[in-house]
């Protein structure tokens, strides 16, 4: 819920609801799966292998596991939620004015839908496995399952 | 400048890091999902990516995600004991100590990729 | 700007808002005048505790409460007030132990009470455990307690509102002149009935545990007027300010075991009160403390001040009982209380005189108790001689809560069955005046110095102990500031927040009731509670067992005087 | 020994902007920056305004920046501000609070968030005849917030507070605090709704500048954590 009240009293009359407690939670028990899963993953991309190796095939073989897309849907969308949440918190702290921080969070928000809903089509949506096994060019308007 | 001490300058951290993981995280998605659009646009990135700055950015990035996960660790443990709280300071000294601990063999394994790429060595 | 209030109090101390409270109650529309916040009010630095007879750590009655006030006082306390107060404040504890004030407890559960001077169990025998307490921050507690019960209650504030005069006419009041120091407006004020609560005036002398805004505006005001001030010259000096400063350190520690030694290790209060030595009560103490130095057993370089010793007691009670004190004698000493004695002297500290009340709390116009009609005084500012010639510690706080709910309930009793007065077109004229002349007086005195010189003349001429000569030179000297006040000059002619204007305005308060102290100090001739004439060293009661109330008319200074209400305990030779 | 003091002065009616203005005073290592302000106004400059009251730190009027750190001016100390002769001292005005001339600023938006959180004793109960009883450890648990002397040191210098002056403030959940955890009390339930509102206690990020800042040396954020598990407790 935005800050629309300057004052306590109506801040007062606007109070009753429990989600920013949820957020606040929410914020916890997320922080706490990303630990695992963010650093896990900056492990595999930047220990275990040289980042300046990462390839289209890298990814595509990555992206053609199960395990793998469920990984890395599942981080993407807590890291996504956490960070626009987190973000969320500093616009309301930094952005006074009812008016821009209205339309600054607009803007925000469809910007990670968006990265949210290309990055999902490309986890769940694409299939990299044909590219891989061709190892050629994909017709990528096909691969629905 | 308000002269606080350690527990400001941490929370002023563990925003300035989120944003910037939050920022690095919205461009490495498109960036990975571009793969959609066949390995051409795919390598055309990673010839960007790979160039000596964006590493290093990376290597940026990878301080950030490591100061802001254990920083959080600290505000979750102050969250939730009663000792989190009294012994802020410490935590965040122990936070740094992590920190070193994982990030500067971190910085063993990556800096000399990254110079090998700048062909120093 | 122009208000309208059933019933206006003017403080918002520990009685303002008592008597806020208790008039609201009565269901009629209240306001309250602060020229601080509320929670800024001096209140709040008492620290010791409440005393009331509740019996909850020993065996009490409140007779023995009403006697320990009526001896303490020297036999000047008027023994109706002491019988109500004895009786109430009781009750009064426990109510504000209902609203939410959180006392220290026993392991019962019940209001933990401590020792304090001059409170004693079967009429003088031992000392007994009296003072309610929330630590060594009682007072915080009571105002905090009461502010809390105004929120509560939705009552009218006017904060940093300094009120510059009240409207008395044709032995009536009518209303009240405030200057708003945010904007420089002068607001008036119509109300049926008017209570004053504004506190007392130490900062009269040099040393002394009173905040910089205790400066007797309203004694002053009514002064200025015409009106009586009752027993002026009874002005407590509490025994163990931290020396040099005077910032109080509380009889409480007293109370829980801390010894006072001179410069030989010395517990010299066994020479002046055997019985109940450290815990005797303030007067005696603060004069033997000055005649231990006088007789060079003082301590330090200039043997100049004594110690009180808390280094025998446990550091846990210390820390727990007296926090707030340690830290004042750390901070502005460097003294650890737990390892090192605190030097102290005494520090002048609270006024048993002001405007002259009833029981109920009436403002009285002369010695025949005439009232004026809708006005009202409680707390410190008033005198219904509840304290005498000398006030105990706990008491105080005591006489907030008992008598500002008398005076507040009386007030909104009264303004119920009244009406507004009309104010006459020009009733901020006087208050107009007065405030344009200081903000255009270019004089070459400055307001500082003439407090400093006030103060330290006060001290020299008017403090523990008086004689004749030294009181005369304190009439001159006074008399002498008096007059180089009307040549001050100030620098800010502005608006807003125009501090340097009050505080001009303040001194000419503080020059009025100092005034009206030398002038009864010297009047009086004899020593009896905290009045300790050095020419005159015996109580006289066939001639001065009697209030004294002190007034000015055309610039000269008189005398009324009022009888002593007499009863159950006769006046004896007060030991301890 | 000369220091000098430089003020934060600002006058809305005489000028646009605040500005610094140096001051040279003879102090001694004992003296607060209190006596030092008081030396101005008395000797150089008497339009110099401020509030204060008690003069030792109960009365919570002087809270004010002083070398940077909130403090109350009667409480910090010469000695612990200057490490030499001719050392500054810096005092500006509590920030995120509309600073009405000087030193002084508008207090009323603090007083309204403290009386958000219902600060006084609900129980609707009819008390007894004598005191409500209450174990001295039950009477422990809230000790350290009923310490508040309201100065809004805490709140002004909380940086949430500063960006975003709609943060209800520490100083008022100190004040929740203090009837939350008193075994009296039964309107926890009234003051969460305040305190669960976008501006209330979620807002807190844990910067601990408040607790430095307290001159009563209550533990300021351990009473935020506990109201906020208070309310993460009553809701699941
Ligand atoms: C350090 C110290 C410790 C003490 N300890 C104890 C103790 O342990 N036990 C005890 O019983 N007593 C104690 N006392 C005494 C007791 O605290 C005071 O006598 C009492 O608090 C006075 O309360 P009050 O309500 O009369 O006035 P105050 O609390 O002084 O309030 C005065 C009010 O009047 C207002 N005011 C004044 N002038 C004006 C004006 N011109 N216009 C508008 N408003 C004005 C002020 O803003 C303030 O709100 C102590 C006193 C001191 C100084
Ligand atoms: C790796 C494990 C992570 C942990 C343990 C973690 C933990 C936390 C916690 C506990 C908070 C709340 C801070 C507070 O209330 O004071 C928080 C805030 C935040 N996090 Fe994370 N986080 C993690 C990863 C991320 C990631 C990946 C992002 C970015 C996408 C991110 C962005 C943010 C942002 C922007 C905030 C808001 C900061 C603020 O309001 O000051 N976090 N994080
Ligand atoms: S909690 Fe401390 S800093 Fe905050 S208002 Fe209360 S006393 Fe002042
Ligand atoms: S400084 Fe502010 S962020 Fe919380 S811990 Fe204190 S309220
Ligand atoms: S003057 Fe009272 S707190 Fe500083």
């Amino acid at each position: 819920m935005a800050i629309r009240a300057r004052r306590y009293s109506q801040a007062r009359a606007q109070a009753g609801t429990n989600l920013e407690l949820a957020w606040w939670v929410f914020m916890r028990v997320s922080g706490l799966v990303l630990v695992f899963l963010v650093l896990g993953h900056l492990y595999m991309a930047n220990i275990l292998i040289n980042a300046g190796d990462v390839d289209y095939n890298y990814i595509a073989r990555r992206l053609s596991n199960t395990t793998w897309k469920i990984y890395d849907w599942v981080m993407l969308s807590l890291s996504l939620l956490h960070g626009m949440n987190g973000l969320r918190y500093v616009l309301d702290d930094w952005v006074r004015d009812a008016r821009a921080r209205f339309w600054t969070k607009i803007v925000t928000y469809s910007l990670a839908v968006l990265v949210f809903f290309v990055g999902s089509m490309s986890l769940l949506n694409h299939d990299f496995s044909k590219g891989l096994s061709e190892n050629t060019r994909l017709e990528h308007s096909e691969g629905t399952r | 400048m308000y002269r606080g001490r350690e527990g400001q300058w941490a929370f002023f951290l563990h925003r300035l890091s989120g944003i910037a993981i939050l920022l690095y995280l919205l461009i490495h998605v498109l960036n990975i999902s571009a793969a959609m659009w066949g390995p051409e646009v795919s390598e055309r990135l990673f010839a960007i990516e790979h160039t000596p700055i964006f590493r290093i950015g990376l290597v940026g990035v990878i301080a950030a995600v490591l100061y802001h996960a254990l920083n959080g660790l600290r505000v979750i443990l102050m969250d939730f004991t009663a000792w989190g709280v009294r012994l802020q300071r410490e935590l965040w000294y122990g936070v740094w100590l992590l920190f070193a601990l994982f990030f500067v063999p971190a910085l063993i394994k990556i800096v000399p990729e990254i110079l090998r790429t700048m062909g120093v060595i | 700007m122009a208000h309208q209030h059933d019933v206006i109090v003017i403080g918002a101390g520990g009685s303002g808002l008592t008597a806020a409270l208790y008039a609201a109650k009565q269901g009629v529309d209240v306001a309250v005048i602060s020229k601080l916040y509320p929670t800024r009010s001096h209140t709040g630095a008492a620290q010791g505790g409440i005393g009331a007879a509740l019996g909850n750590v020993e065996e009490d009655h409140w007779e023995w409460h009403m006697f320990d006030t009526i001896k303490g006082g020297d036999y000047l306390t008027d023994q109706d007030a002491a019988e109500i107060f004895a009786k109430e404040v009781i009750e009064a504890v426990l109510e504000l132990e209902h609203m939410g004030l959180p006392f220290d407890r026993l392991p019962s559960g019940k209001i933990a009470q401590r020792r304090f001077g001059g409170h004693t169990k079967e009429y003088g025998k031992a000392a007994v455990h009296r003072a309610a307490h929330a630590a060594d921050r009682t007072g915080h507690m009571i105002l905090q307690t009461l502010y809390q019960q105004c929120v509560k209650h939705d009552l009218t504030f006017y904060n940093e509102f300094h009120v510059t005069d009240v409207i008395v006419e044709d032995g009536m009041a009518k209303g009240v002149v405030a200057y708003e120091l945010a904007t420089g407006e002068l607001h008036t004020f119509q109300a049926k009935a008017i209570v004053i609560a504004s506190g007392g005036y130490g900062r009269a002398w040099k040393v002394t545990s009173n905040a910089y805004t205790l400066t007797g505006d309203l004694q002053a005001i009514l002064y200025r007027k015409g009106l009586p001030l009752e027993d002026m010259e009874f002005y407590q000096f509490h025994p163990t300010g931290l020396f040099p400063l005077g910032i109080l350190l509380t009889e409480g520690a007293r109370g829980e075991g801390g010894i006072l030694r001179n410069a030989l290790g010395e517990r010299f209060m066994e020479r002046y009160a055997p019985t109940i030595k450290d815990l005797a009560p303030r007067d005696m103490v603060a004069r033997a403390m000055y005649l231990e130095v006088r007789e060079g057993r003082g301590v330090g370089p200039r043997k100049d001040h004594v110690l009180l010793d808390l280094t025998h007691l446990p550091a846990e009670t210390i820390h727990k009982k007296l926090p707030d004190i340690s830290e004042f004698a750390w901070i502005y000493q460097g003294v650890d209380p737990t390892k090192q004695p605190v030097p102290v002297m005494p520090t002048a500290h609270y006024a048993m005189g002001g405007i002259p009340t009833t029981l109920n709390g009436e403002v009285i116009a002369d010695d025949k108790n005439t009232v004026i009609a809708g006005l009202y005084a409680a707390g410190e500012v008033a005198c219904v001689s509840l304290h005498g010639a000398n006030r105990l510690g706990t008491n105080s706080l005591g006489d907030l809560v008992v008598f500002g709910r008398r005076a507040g309930t009386a007030a909104a009793k009264f303004a119920k069955s009244a009406d507004f007065h009309d104010l006459s077109p020009d009733v901020t004229g006087d208050s107009r005046e007065r405030l344009e002349r200081i903000r255009n007086s270019s004089g070459k005195e400055s307001v500082a110095a003439l407090r400093g010189e006030l103060q330290q003349a006060m001290q020299d001429y008017a403090s523990v102990f008086r004689t004749e000569e030294l009181l005369a030179k304190g009439v001159t000297a006074v008399a002498e500031l008096h007059e180089r006040y009307e040549n001050i000059g100030v620098q800010d002619k502005g608006e807003r927040y125009n501090t340097e204007l009050m505080e001009a305005l303040e001194l000419g308060y503080l020059l009025e009731v100092s005034e009206a102290t030398v002038h009864s100090c010297l009047n009086r001739k004899e020593s009896r509670g905290a009045h300790a004439r050095e020419d005159y060293p015996e109580r006289d009661d066939k001639n001065w067992l009697k209030h004294t109330l002190v007034y000015k008319k055309q610039g000269k200074v008189g005398f009324m005087y009022k009888p002593v209400v007499l009863g159950k305990f006769e006046p004896k030779a007060r030991t301890y | 020994m000369q220091v000098t003091l430089k003020v934060m002065r600002y006058d809305p009616n005489k000028a646009a902007k605040p500005s610094w203005v140096s001051y040279q005073v003879e102090a001694e290592p004992m003296d607060r920056v209190l006596d030092l302000l008081h030396k101005v106004k008395y000797q150089q400059d008497g339009t110099l305004a401020f509030r204060r009251s008690c003069g030792h730190g109960i009365c919570g009027s002087d809270a004010m920046v002083i070398n940077g750190q909130n403090r109350l001016a009667c409480k910090a100390l010469v000695k612990d501000l200057t490490k030499k002769a001719g050392d500054t001292i810096t005092v500006e005005p509590i920030r995120g609070l509309p600073v009405e001339k000087d030193l002084v600023v508008d207090m009323e938006p603090f007083f309204e968030a403290y009386r958000a959180v219902k600060p006084y004793l609900i129980n609707d109960e009819p008390p007894p005849d004598r005191e409500r009883l209450q174990s001295p450890e039950d009477r422990a648990r809230f000790d350290a917030s009923t310490k508040c002397i309201l100065c809004a040191a805490c709140t002004t210098s909380c940086p949430v507070f500063w960006v975003n002056g709609s943060y209800i403030g520490p100083a008022a959940i100190v004040q929740a605090h203090r009837f939350i955890f008193d075994s009296r009390d039964r309107g926890a339930r009234e003051r969460f709704q305040a305190l669960a509102a976008s501006t209330g206690v979620w807002r807190c990020r844990t910067a601990y500048n408040c607790t430095e800042a307290c001159p009563r040396e209550i533990p300021v954020t351990q009473a935020i954590e506990e109201v906020k598990r208070a309310i993460l407790y009553d809701k699941f």
